[in-house]
């Protein structure tokens, strides 16, 4: 019941603060509090959670004669992507404070609604409701680009619309086959997962799931959606895309292709880990020659989301590990860095690296920040990214030594844009006559708090691995250690 | 009792703790107190789990888990190992190291108060880390304590910090012993990786397993790195030039117990070599190479200290070939028998050196048989253990063990042998050539009151130890697993020959030294022995040479104009304004357009910095790279794709368009098709 | 009445529905598009006496009522609208009224 | 009840359907269509279907067909319509006459598994009468809503006086 409430209490949250949305904060502090309720419902269940994988598991029959049942479970993975999701749901309010007047009791509404429909892809394990969930997401997200985005803001929504709807067609279309292969029709992830399918039907099924997850993680040739929609995002919505919405690509990957279709993926994963390898070589180059900082820290979105594709079609417990620990790391460092960009929006009206620079002189704390966070990009030891890169190297090494050497290069890559992000905006002179106010406590506070996230997940990544070992074995396909 | 091993080298950290990091001022007494008490505590605590394991308590490979890190996907535990290898090397470097310790309190007393706490801090650390590394089951504990050792060898041997020769020899120590480090990371690394498991056990138990190919390299590295520990034939120059320390430092750390950590390391994987031939055989000849032509320069020295420095060398070249002969047992009774009498040397020449003013001179020691009788007495007795006098030294029962082992090991053991028996000749003469000189009269008598309490025990116990400790040998074998070896009369006799004719030889060098200063002049020119030079000119000074180059030191004026350009914040047209290596590519136009368009105006990517020319290639190889590929990618082609795909959805409507004509008839004309084409699939499939 | 017989009757119902399909198609007045039309109709509706036959059922004539009242309706509005076309087009021929083109 | 005038009836039914739809003149379209009407009642009686049949005559031969004479009056049948008329058929028959033809193959073609034979016993019309007012009551209301519908739509269609209103 309480996975429920946790899907619903953003729900009804963004219904008051719709509502409420008179002059002055409140639809604010009514946002906060639902995503701080959130997390504390979320502590509670994990609390209070049996032993075993999973920490709770609700399922109640819906439509009995096709098989569908709101059937929910949590384990340690959802509950830490759970747990994102409302951290930076959080983090994206108080860093739309000043930047959002028109409307924002609406805005508030559609931020609460996106995260309440991550939450219920991250929670539901019947296919139909993790479809519905799946397209539920785009609705609140298109209007969050659309209404205040800067530039030509239509045109990025619909094409974020139209490329994660129409790839929502072929999660749906396999959904249905597969509840139709069973002898008697049903939507549950489990009992799907114990039917014998053959190799090439598991092939095809996976190809079907996997043209959703890939065009939500958006990996090359699949991205064409994500520069635009992240650049001509406001700030907070650029937050939750990159922290959250990516991540519900990567995590359907890492829940359902192993569980569902295990030989089809064990026959797919040397054209995935290829596809993630060409992707994240391919965005990381392009996010080199980018001049818009939004528009570089997109690509580079890109790039860590084909590492973590690299990850899961290795299927090995290394990589798989990395996979997961990459996926909430990047959360962090892409949030951070946009919240950091768009702040510095806010103050300059320019994202172009050549105009700015010169920010150590005159705002340590963004200076500071800035090098934090672009050393997570470039996945430097210590923080968060370089565990999971480095466990997803080391995976793919027991795979194939050819697409390891890849995947290295991709790292070399990253070690270019993260410099010229950081040469861009923090080295060099700044503009003679500009004065910049330094990060205020609204900006200051949630870049303290994933600056700490990154680095203790970094320092010690045992925390978190042992939170997502269960995950992680449910999802080892190879017969590799 | 045998939970007690983790805790033996845990009072020499605490030593070396409160001495270092302690902020409080301690008096004199009490630093020598404190650093005394916390070398020998560690000797106290191992006595009661050397008696529980020589009741039969510690079986080869028994284990004292020490902790575990879970490190998500493998767990490794570092663990102490209770076997008889850890028992006899660990008491041996337990004892040696109280006794000169306690020596030390005496010797070193005359330092000032910082540098007394700093030298007593640095032995027990040292203690500290050998111990880690004697006890070590666990590759991760070794590698920490093979690493602590060389940076106290480092450190102790530059232990006269205002003396330039101390400090850059005690550079060479530091980077030639790392240089081995380095070879033996990378075999313990890959190693650890065909065998999974960091434990010393669990290697050797997946070594069988391992095909021949990847055991070699491994094995091969090993042996360097502990070769080059333990100053053997390739990395030996460290060792003579190490003697710059002082005295108690030699006599611990450069005699007994740093120097053989190789050997150790050697013995305790045996099993590892024993199943690579061919590595063994390789150290073997470095081991007998090392044995004859230590002991061939020894004969030659002049100073006392470098002659103990080539004759440990020498005498850690037997232990190697013992070792590479597949007899490990019979190196680590030589091992501990050998740390007795040449610490017992150098102590006993230390003393005789500082009562005759400081010199270690072998001309200066003249006449100590009166003035030092003592000490005198000791370093005769420890000289003939170290030639191996028969029977009545301990010296004699462990070279015969290790020539015996020598004789017996396989088709070429008659000829190693032979060379093995002429490095034990020449050992007998060098030993006792410096018995001789100290032996005879020299016209100042007057002793200086020195000695005491302090160094007479270690003295006294040393003696004892190098001439009664012969008879353990034969235990010492059985005990570390090894088999005494059985061998006609014949080269038993020769082998007892053998020192005497070395001390008949030193007789003779001694009443003419001037052949001895022709032989010793010739050998130096020899090239081969003046392996000193030849580091020098092959390696060092080359290196030197490409560092001024790359440095470019004359390049800094260079920096200092293109600081100035960018202050004034002139925006050079990229390469070629400021920099020297620029002008040198044929000035401005030489520039390639692709850079400027790459960078597109903006500052160059590194304003280049004085003129560093491998630097720089790099710098224009990355923005040639940027230029030409990266920029390729800058306007993502599939990005544009899928909007040119998107696009001809336009074309497509147009001709969409043309077909509503919107007339009733056709609409309902492509209503009848419709029909028509379901009616004829549906015949043509379900009412057959 | 053999089934055979069921089948030639579903076979001139059939050929019924093609003509009146073949004249809607073909001509271009509306007044014959009408007719052709009615004649469509009238189709089905011996097909569905003739299976009330075979089968001896009532509904078979009780569907022949439903369609007579669809041909009744269809045809008031058809011809409504002919007439309402013919004074604003000022002409029958259904090529005309083609403001539906796209 | 013989099969034979059924088909015989059936297929001269055909024929004259045929015929009308081919008339460019359009009374001779609308006589032949009532042809048409007549030879299926025949057919109808030969099934067994009186009812169907009597009302047939009456009301699709008698009402419907006399509302299409009524409009077909206020249609000058001129020579030029008639050739303009016929001028438009030869145009444009050959492809509807090949649809027409696809839509019919499968019938002919399609060997259908209706087999043995059934008691076709005539159907009396108290049956019919029964089944309308009993389980069919619905579909008879459903049935007077379409002619509702229908009434609508002409009264909506035909107003004459109609002013063009904008367009909102």
């Amino acid at each position: 019941m309480a996975l429920i409430a946790l899907i619903l209490l953003p729900a009804v949250g963004g219904l008051i603060a719709f509502f409420i949305a008179g002059q002055g904060e409140r639809e604010r502090w009514v946002a906060i509090a639902t995503f701080a309720l959130m997390l504390v419902l979320l502590v509670a269940i994990v609390a209070g959670a049996p032993e075993g994988r999973w920490y709770a598991q609700v399922s109640y029959p819906w439509v009995p004669s096709f098989g569908i049942s709101l059937d929910f479970a949590m384990d340690g993975l959802s509950a830490s992507l759970i747990a994102i999701s409302a951290g930076l749901g959080i983090i994206s309010v108080m860093a739309s404070w000043s930047e959002i007047r028109t409307q924002s009791g609406l805005f508030h509404a559609s931020l609460c609604w996106t995260v309440a429909a991550t939450i219920g892809v991250f929670l539901s394990f019947d296919l139909l409701i993790f479809a519905f969930f799946w397209e539920a997401m785009l609705v609140p997200a298109f209007t969050l680009i659309a209404v205040w985005g800067h530039g030509d803001r239509e045109g990025a929504a619909l094409k974020f619309l139209i490329f994660n709807a129409v790839a929502g067609f072929g999660l749906l279309a396999a959904a249905f086959a597969l509840a139709s292969m069973a002898d008697h029709m049903t939507f549950n992830a489990f009992e799907l997962a114990e039917m014998k399918l053959s190799t090439s039907v598991q092939v095809w099924m996976l190809l079907g799931f996997s043209l959703a997850f890939l065009v939500k993680l958006s990996v090359p040739p699949f991205h064409a959606w994500l520069p635009e929609a992240h650049t001509l995002a406001p700030t907070a919505g650029s937050i939750l895309l990159a922290g959250v919405l990516l991540k519900t690509g990567a995590y359907g990957l890492f829940r359902f292709a192993p569980m569902l279709f295990p030989q089809g993926l064990a026959a797919v994963s040397p054209y995935g880990i290829a596809l993630g390898a060409a992707g994240a070589l391919y965005g990381g180059l392009v996010a080199c020659g980018q001049n818009d900082a939004k528009r570089l820290v997109a690509y580079t979105s890109i790039a860590h989301m084909s590492i973590v594709l690299m990850g899961i079609a290795a299927g090995v417990h290394y990589a798989l590990a990395g996979a997961a620990v990459e996926m909430i790391a990047h959360s962090f460092s892409a949030s951070a860095l946009f919240l950091l960009i768009g702040a510095l929006y806010e103050r300059t009206h320019t994202r172009d690296l050549r105009q700015l620079g010169g920010l150590q002189q005159i705002a340590p704390r963004f200076a500071a920040a800035f090098a934090l966070f672009c050393s997570a990009l470039l996945a430097l030891p210590g923080t968060a990214n370089f565990v999971g890169e480095a466990l997803v190297v080391v995976g793919i090494f027991q795979v194939n030594w050819v697409f390891a050497l890849l995947a290295l290069s991709t790292l070399i890559v990253s070690v270019i844009y993260a410099t010229r992000l950081l040469k861009g905006l923090v080295f060099g002179q700044p503009r003679p006559n500009a004065p910049l106010a330094d990060l205020n406590w609204r900006e200051y506070w949630p870049v303290l708090v994933m600056s700490l996230a990154t680095l203790v997940i970094g320092l010690y990544p045992q925390s978190l691995l042992a939170l997502l070992e269960p995950a992680i074995k449910a999802a080892l396909v190879l017969p590799l250690p | 009792m045998a939970s007690l091993l983790p805790f033996v080298p845990v009072p020499a950290l605490i030593g070396f703790l409160v001495l270092s990091l302690m902020p409080v001022a301690l008096s004199r007494t009490v630093v020598i107190a404190l650093g005394v008490g916390a070398a020998v505590l560690p000797a106290i605590l191992f006595a009661p789990v050397a008696v529980s394991c020589l009741e039969g308590g510690c079986v080869a490979g028994a284990a004292v888990p020490i902790l575990s890190i879970d490190v998500g996907v493998f767990v490794a535990q570092i663990a102490m190992s209770l076997d008889p290898l850890s028992m006899v090397t660990g008491g041996t470097v337990a004892l040696v190291a109280a006794l000169v310790l306690i020596y030390s309190g005496a010797y070193m007393a005359s330092e000032p108060l910082p540098d007394l706490r700093r030298y007593f801090a640095l032995m027990n650390l040292f203690l500290a880390g050998m111990l880690a590394v004697v006890f070590a089951a666990d590759v991760i504990l070794l590698f920490l304590g093979w690493e602590t050792i060389g940076l106290c060898s480092f450190m102790l041997i530059a232990f006269y910090t205002k003396l330039p020769k101390a400090v850059s020899a005690g550079r060479k120590a530091l980077i030639t012993t790392r240089v081995a480090d380095a070879f033996l990371l990378a075999g313990l690394m890959m190693l650890f990786l065909s065998a999974g498991t960091t434990r010393l056990d669990g290697m050797l138990a997946a070594v069988p397993a391992m095909d021949p190919w990847r055991l070699a390299p491994i094995a091969g590295l090993i042996a360097l790195g502990a070769l080059g520990k333990s100053a053997q034939f390739p990395f030996h120059t460290w060792l003579p030039s190490a003697m710059a320390g002082p005295t108690p430092v030699s006599a611990l750390l450069h005699s007994a117990t740093m120097v053989a950590a190789g050997v150790i390391l050697l013995a305790r994987l045996a099993p590892l070599f024993a199943a690579a031939p061919e590595i063994s055989a390789m150290v073997a000849m470095l081991g007998i190479l090392t044995a004859a032509a230590g002991a061939l320069i020894a004969l030659i020295q002049t100073d006392v200290k470098k002659l103990l420095a080539f004759s440990t060398m020498s005498q850690i070249g037997f232990m190697v070939l013992a070792l590479g002969l597949g007899a490990p047992a019979v190196a680590l009774a030589h091992f501990a028998i050998h740390a007795a009498f040449k610490s017992l040397l150098f102590l006993s020449a230390g003393v005789m050196s500082h009562a005759s003013g400081g010199s270690t001179a072998i001309e200066a020691l003249r006449g100590a048989r009166y003035r030092q009788p003592w000490a005198f007495w000791s370093f005769a007795i420890g000289a003939a253990s170290l030639a191996g006098l028969p029977v009545i030294t301990a010296g004699w029962y462990s070279k015969e063990a290790v020539l015996a082992a020598v004789w017996s090991s396989g088709p070429c053991g008659v000829p190693l042998w032979l060379l093995a028996a002429t490095a034990a000749m020449l050992t007998g003469a060098y030993a006792f050539r410096v018995v001789f000189v100290a032996g005879s009269q020299s016209a100042d008598l007057a002793a200086p009151p020195w000695g005491g309490a302090a160094v007479m025990v270690p003295l006294g116990v040393l003696t004892f130890v190098a001439v009664v400790g012969g008879l353990s040998v034969g235990a010492l074998i059985g005990f570390t697993g090894g088999a005494p070896e059985h061998i006609p009369l014949l080269p038993t006799l020769l082998g007892a020959a053998a020192p005497i004719l070395g001390v008949v030889l030193a007789r003779q060098l001694v009443r003419h030294p001037r052949e001895l200063e022709r032989v010793a002049h010739r050998l130096r020119h020899v090239r081969a022995f003046r392996i000193e030079i030849l580091y020098y000119y092959y390696f060092v000074r080359r290196f030197r040479t490409i560092a001024t180059v790359l440095g470019n030191a004359d390049g800094t004026e260079a920096a200092a104009q293109a600081a100035a350009l960018r202050r004034e914040s002139i925006d050079a047209p990229g390469l070629a304004a400021d920099d020297p290596l620029g002008r040198a590519f044929g000035g401005e136009a030489a520039q390639p357009d692709f850079i400027a368009r790459a960078t597109d105006g903006q500052t160059p990517v590194v304003r280049l910095v004085s003129g560093d020319p491998v630097g720089r290639i790099l710098i224009v190889v990355a923005r040639v790279f940027v230029g030409s590929f990266v920029a390729r990618f800058s306007p993502d082609q599939i990005d544009r794709g899928w909007m040119g795909f998107a696009g001809s959805f336009g074309h497509a409507w147009e001709q969409a368009r043309r077909l509503q004509t919107g007339r009733v008839r056709d609409h309902s004309l492509w209503i009848a098709l419709g029909c028509a084409a379901l009616l004829l699939y549906a015949w043509g499939t379900s009412w057959r | 009445m053999t089934g055979s017989d069921l089948i030639g009757m579903m076979i001139l119902a059939a050929g019924l529905f093609a003509i009146g399909v073949f004249g809607v198609l073909a001509r271009r007045g509306i007044m014959f598009q009408l007719i052709a039309l009615e004649v469509a109709l009238s189709g089905p509706a011996l097909g569905f006496v003739a299976a009330g036959a075979y089968h001896a059922d009532p509904q078979g004539q009780g569907m022949f009522i439903l369609v007579l009242t669809l041909a009744a309706a269809e045809v008031a509005v058809g011809l409504a609208l002919f007439l309402r076309i013919r004074r604003t087009a000022g002409s029958d021929d259904s090529d005309i009224i083609s403001g539906m083109k796209g | 009840m013989s099969l034979l005038l059924a088909i015989y009836a059936g297929a001269f039914a055909l024929v004259s359907g045929a015929i009308a739809v081919t008339r460019p003149n359009a009374v001779h379209a609308l006589l032949y269509l009532v042809v048409l009407l007549l030879a299926l009642a025949v057919a109808f009686f030969a099934l067994g279907a009186a009812y169907a049949a009597v009302l047939l005559i009456m009301i699709y031969a008698g009402a419907i067909v006399v509302l299409f004479v009524f409009v077909v009056m206020t249609m000058p049948v001129s020579p030029e319509s008639v050739t303009r008329e016929r001028a438009s058929l030869r145009g444009a028959w050959p492809l509807p006459l090949l649809l027409s033809v696809l839509i019919l193959a499968p019938f002919v073609f399609g060997e259908f598994g209706v087999a043995g034979t059934s008691a076709a016993a005539p159907v009396s019309a108290q049956e019919v009468g029964r089944l309308l007012f009993g389980p069919w009551a619905l579909a008879i209301e459903l049935a007077s809503l379409l002619l509702l519908a229908g009434l609508i739509g002409v009264r909506h269609i035909g107003r004459s006086d109609r002013t063009p209103r904008s367009r909102p």
